[in-house]
């Protein structure tokens, strides 16, 4: 199933499909480019900024990457904490709902006094992204199956046992349907992080660039940057899609896809 | 004859530097001018700019002219016809050791975005300031009262009182008109199609504005700060005060060419310096035909020059 | 066949008085009175729903009684059979774990004891050969059929080599012809090892086969209603399986099995 | 367990507690109040300005749950459209991945040209919060037990008695969890939506408060401001929790918390 | 007893050659060849993981032979017994919905054909009578017992009085007495409906006393290796489980049975 062309070939066909909506558009409304500029405007931008754009994105990316990473370890560390015990949970669950609501944007500048300029983006996106990760992380680990629950036991598994051969496996599709949702987070929290607390000018991320083009009011260069960016966000996710099937097509049904 | 309606959007929340147009508002020279003029405030984000071209709006209170020149880049039917603030308010505000412009080199300095995108490039070509000494500035001063060897950019008529009021000490102020960053601020852009198609509706809403800033500037502008207030709550009498005291001491309005052109005023002189000194500090492009970003067929007229205090 | 090593009669544990009741107000036991002596093999018959696997759960200590009170015996043998590692327990469903194959499955109790895999593989296909699933060490359990999943579960509760075996209907999905097999693999495995079973069945053959003592529950509240013991040192053969003691036996635990229904 | 007292005690305490350190860490430091405002300060602000932080909240309050109202109707209609055959969720999946990586702070100018501001900011609102929604609510479609949904085909279940009976009770463990996230997100999306789309001034939301305190160097009022989103925040997340165990502690493991 | 209405013995489907290989190269199924008759009742017996599931499966059309072909009768009966709704399955795992009470779970069948509560009441109550479980209308699936949980699979089974019926080890968990009495009944219920019934079970004595015919599979890969025909009209009481034609006839199916796993 994951291996027939249809998976790649349709995603990509919807997407030709709505480049060419939009083309058609721009074309029978004649709208003009600061507006919404056409497909071929923004990619003739992407390819001639693209020295520019690309450094960029890597600088985006590279936030993204670290701050998933550090929302994985610490989603995961604290569902393991309130794993430990419902007490814990209850106790602490309040002040992770307040770290994900916490507005970054007005956060930030307090941040700045404190922290580097590249260590306050990375907050910033990863009170983002931690918040899916911990909350099903948190839920796979209480749907354990109270019969194996109960196996581990009488076996005498140590508590630690227990989290990493019964807990883990069991909270596994649902920490990973958390970082996928996470992924997208962590991009989004590493745009925002840099607009709220991102340095500018030379080596600076794609949250630059929209704001500078929008500055400016070069449209199809922040269209080339929304772009940059939405197909960053697809490859964290696809990367993590595959991730979760080469993790679970053996056992668990999410992966299984009917059987024969 | 049914008045024009027109809608007026603004780049920020209403406060005392867009006094001149609650001014023509509130006591009746736009109606007098067959105008029924709504105002719409910006805010920290939200753009108004785009609302001009695609003609959600009719006027637009443009920041400075490197935009309106963006707008010619970009291909953007839109033009300024007139330019309300012959300074810029842009400052850069030190703690009060410092004394000379050049000292602040050396320091950091908390820019915002928009800010490094423009200004700030000048800055480097002109004066040999560097990008590596900056840090976001996010509209609020906080980390800049913390670091005492900091400063901050800032519009002189706003973060200074804040400033004064928290941190409890007058800071040192450097205007960077005062230092040669010669744009023009606070206009009225409008589509060049209202321009060709309408230029007596134009004409009328430029000339109402002028005589609204002559009179909140000199004459009596309570009616005036009380609409800022109703689209503002927070906006208090002191803060208003400020700014119309610094507006007033740094000539921001009224000063250089108005004093023979009238508030308002706009010159084919200045306009080449400025565009030569951005084009020199690589914030633009040589080439542009920057002189079609604005046209001085609606100002220089002297309109309202009589409500000056002589 | 060798004489089998007879159970010296200590008491292992006590249950006095024990009631259970769940938090919906299902009352699965009351007033159950039991005892399992070392070395003994209990078999534990009753209805469907009288709270058989309720009082193995109990033993195990994987729920509290809500009266009455559980106690074991004093000695060495009673203490060393409650260590962590020492019951070995075949849940009713087979209770296997999605993620880890036939081979990972029955290796969990090693594994939880510290035993790598390379150490713990001999026991492993031991266990395997034993169930008659050497061949399937590396499907996943969604692979196999219901007997497969459950001979899977039976191996994992013998590949540690218990002290205490507490099996609830272990052989219920099993072709009659495995089965016996199975039966008779089990009384080996209890004789080599000298411990004790607990064990829940429907089948009334294969307690007067398997057991040297029978306890017959009857149903709501759940709790003992008669006992048959079977001479312990009979050998357990295909001669005792068509013998008339061995019919007799069985007709006289039917009828306290019919007895224990009525009295519902 | 939910009717224990420790349940609201121990969360509470642990909030004092933290607000205590709080209070220290201002006092010892002897920070002032542009920097880090006393706990009291803040409590002082929040009394004297409750007229206007009150009404600002009600406002973002408002956006809140109509923008997670919305989240929950499109995530799960997109997810129950995915569920209907896998070659659908291929196609459009990437598509969901664009919409959730999209900067809102980026295109809210760009919405507004032709949407009203109110309109603006739920759309912001909702972008950032149906993503959570709709992905766990498909991973939940994809984790039938294989044997229930052979049962059904085998009593001439229709497609929608399959959806309706089967895969959303399967699903409603997974949504929750999707939901809890969601309730955070739609807050934040909010606020963003507000600070980047937001109509100033009279008759606004709390992120305009914050924005305009952080401008006017009032910090103590932000802080009063941060102190309300967080509230509301865990008030939303205290619902959301409620109404899982509502729904769920007749059969899910994880708001069974163990049987005796 | 009233004579049993005769099966007219017309074809209502037929196996040829049909195989089953699973993705991880099992061969579950090969050269599978059986027919079953309107109105029979036909036992399948084998050892554990030789292919009865699968064969149940494939007539229920829940998968695909990779291998041979099923065919239907093509007269009105066999028709109808394709029809949905019209097959009903009790699957060797209980396969409840957790989320819902017993009541609710042995609605299902009715509700997705259209039936609601009040009106499917009646037919509800019958079946959990008949599986002894009336008092547990409103318990959840986790507050049952195994054989509890197997009760209620059953009583859903017959909820909607199918014309074909496939069992897959109703009764293994359950005591021998509950056994009894549900055998009779599914008897009673067979003769009632006029259905046709194929039944998986490990037990001999079991698939002797119940069926008209017995296919024996033997296993990897899983076949018919023996058939042996019981009199349809033969009384299936007590007189007859107790008669010596009933233990000849075991006999033989068990040697049938062991003679199918030499076989492998
Ligand atoms: N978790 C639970 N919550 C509520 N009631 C329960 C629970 N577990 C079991 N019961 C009830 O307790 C009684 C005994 O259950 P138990 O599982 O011990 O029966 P059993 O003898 O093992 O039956 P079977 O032979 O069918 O497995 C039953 O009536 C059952 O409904
Ligand atoms: N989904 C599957 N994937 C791979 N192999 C399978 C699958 N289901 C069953 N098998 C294999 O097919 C064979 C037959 O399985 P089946 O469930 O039909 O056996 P069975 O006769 O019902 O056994 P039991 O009496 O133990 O229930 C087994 O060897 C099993 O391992
Ligand atoms: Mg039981
Ligand atoms: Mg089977």
């Amino acid at each position: 199933m994951s291996t027939s062309p249809l998976r790649w070939l349709l995603p990509l066909g919807v997407m030709a499909a709505l480049v060419l909506a939009w083309a058609l558009a721009v074309k029978l409304n004649n709208l003009p480019p600061y507006v919404l500029p056409a497909p071929d405007t923004v990619l003739e931008t992407l390819i001639k900024d693209r020295a520019v754009l690309f450094a960029s994105m890597l600088v985006t990316l590279r936030t993204t990457l670290i701050a998933l990473a550090l929302a994985v370890a610490g989603g995961v560390a604290l569902a393991l904490l309130f794993a430990s015990a419902r007490i814990v949970e209850f106790s602490l669950f309040p002040i992770a709902v307040i770290l994900q609501v916490t507005p970054v944007i007005a956060v930030a500048p307090l941040m700045l006094i404190y922290l580097s300029t590249d260590t306050a983006v990375l907050v910033c996106a990863w009170i983002v992204a931690f918040f899916p990760v911990l909350s099903n992380t948190t839920l796979g680990l209480n749907s354990v199956d109270p019969n194996l629950r109960d196996l581990f036991r009488l076996s005498g598994a140590t508590r630690w046992q227990t989290l990493a051969q019964l807990k883990l496996p069991t909270a596994l599709p649902y920490f990973l349907g958390g970082l996928r949702i996470a992924g997208g987070l962590a991009l989004i929290g590493a745009v925002v992080g840099e607009i709220a607390a991102g340095s500018a000018g030379q080596g600076s991320g794609l949250a630059f660039r929209i704001v500078e083009s929008a500055y400016r009011l070069n449209i199809p260069r922040l269209f080339a940057a929304l772009i940059l960016i939405s197909l960053t966000g697809i490859l964290i996710y696809a990367a993590l899609s595959l991730l979760s099937w080469l993790v679970l097509r053996r056992w668990h049904e999410s992966e299984l896809g009917g059987r024969t | 004859r049914a008045a024009d309606k027109v809608t007026f959007g603004t780049n920020w929340v209403a406060q005392a530097e867009h006094g001149g147009f609650y001014q023509a508002l509130a006591d009746g020279t736009y109606a007098k001018y067959g105008l029924n003029v709504t105002i719409l405030p910006g805010g920290p984000q939200a753009n108004n700019r785009l609302l001009l071209p695609v003609g959600k709006i009719d006027f637009y209170m443009g920041a400075n002219m490197l935009q309106a020149i963006s707008s010619v880049v970009e291909e953007i039917p839109t033009q300024v016809v007139a330019a309300l603030f012959q300074k810029d308010p842009q400052v850069l505000i030190a703690h009060p050791g410092v004394t000379a412009f050049e000292q602040l080199k050396t320091r950091t300095l908390f820019i915002s975005k928009e800010g490094l995108a423009s200004y700030y490039q000048w800055l480097v070509d002109a004066y040999g300031f560097s990008e590596s000494q900056v840090k976001p500035y996010t509209f609020n001063a906080a980390p800049f009262l913390v670091d005492k060897n900091s400063a901050m950019q800032g519009y002189i008529t706003s973060e200074p009182y804040a400033i004064e009021q928290q941190g409890g000490f007058k800071p040192t102020l450097f205007l960077l008109a005062d230092y040669g960053f010669q744009t023009y601020a606070t206009t009225i852009e409008t589509r060049n199609e209202l321009v060709k198609q309408n230029p007596d509706l134009v004409q009328r809403f430029v000339d109402a504005s002028i005589i609204g800033w002559y009179n909140y500037l000199y004459g009596d502008n309570a009616k005036a700060n009380a609409l800022i207030k109703q689209d503002n709550p927070e906006i208090t009498d002191a803060m208003i005060a400020f700014s119309i005291a610094k507006m007033k001491e740094y000539g921001i309005v009224d000063s250089g060419d108005t004093a023979t052109l009238g508030i308002g005023a706009m010159t084919d002189a200045r306009m080449k310096g400025f565009y030569d000194t951005m084009v020199k500090a690589k914030v633009l492009e040589p080439g542009i035909d920057y002189a079609k970003s604005y046209t001085l067929q609606f100002v220089n007229k002297g309109v309202g020059k009589e409500l000056a205090p002589k | 066949m060798a004489p089998r090593a007879v159970s010296d009669g200590a008491p292992l544990l006590r249950l006095s008085g024990v009631g259970k009741r769940f938090s919906n107000a299902v009352t699965a036991l009351e007033g159950l009175d039991m005892e399992v002596r070392q070395g003994e093999f209990v078999s534990l018959l009753g209805p469907s729903g009288c709270g058989k696997s309720t009082a193995l759960r109990l033993i195990a200590g994987l729920t509290e009684p809500s009266g009455g009170r559980l106690d074991w015996g004093a000695d060495e043998m009673a203490r060393r059979a409650r260590e962590p590692h020492a019951i070995g327990f075949v849940f009713q469903e087979p209770t296997l774990m999605p993620w880890a194959s036939v081979f990972g499955n029955v290796h969990l109790p090693l594994k939880l004891d510290g035993i790598g895999r390379r150490e713990a593989e001999p026991a492993i296909l031991e266990a395997l050969e034993l169930v008659g699933l050497a061949g399937f060490r590396d499907a996943y359990p969604r692979e196999l059929s219901g007997g497969m999943k459950m001979r899977v579960s039976i191996a994992r509760a013998l590949v540690t080599k218990p002290r205490l075996l507490l099996m609830d209907e272990p052989f219920a999905a099993l072709d009659e012809i495995t089965r016996f097999k199975l039966n008779n693999d089990l009384l080996e495995v209890w004789r080599r090892l000298r411990c004790t079973i607990v064990f829940v069945t429907h089948s009334v053959f294969e307690s007067v086969y398997l057991s040297s003592r029978i306890l017959v529950f009857r149903a709501r509240p759940g709790r003992v209603s008669a006992e048959l013991v079977i001479d312990p040192d009979q050998p357990r053969d295909e001669t005792f399986r068509t013998s008339p003691e061995y019919a007799g036996l069985c007709r006289e635990t039917s009828l306290a099995l019919a007895r224990a229904m009525d009295a519902t």
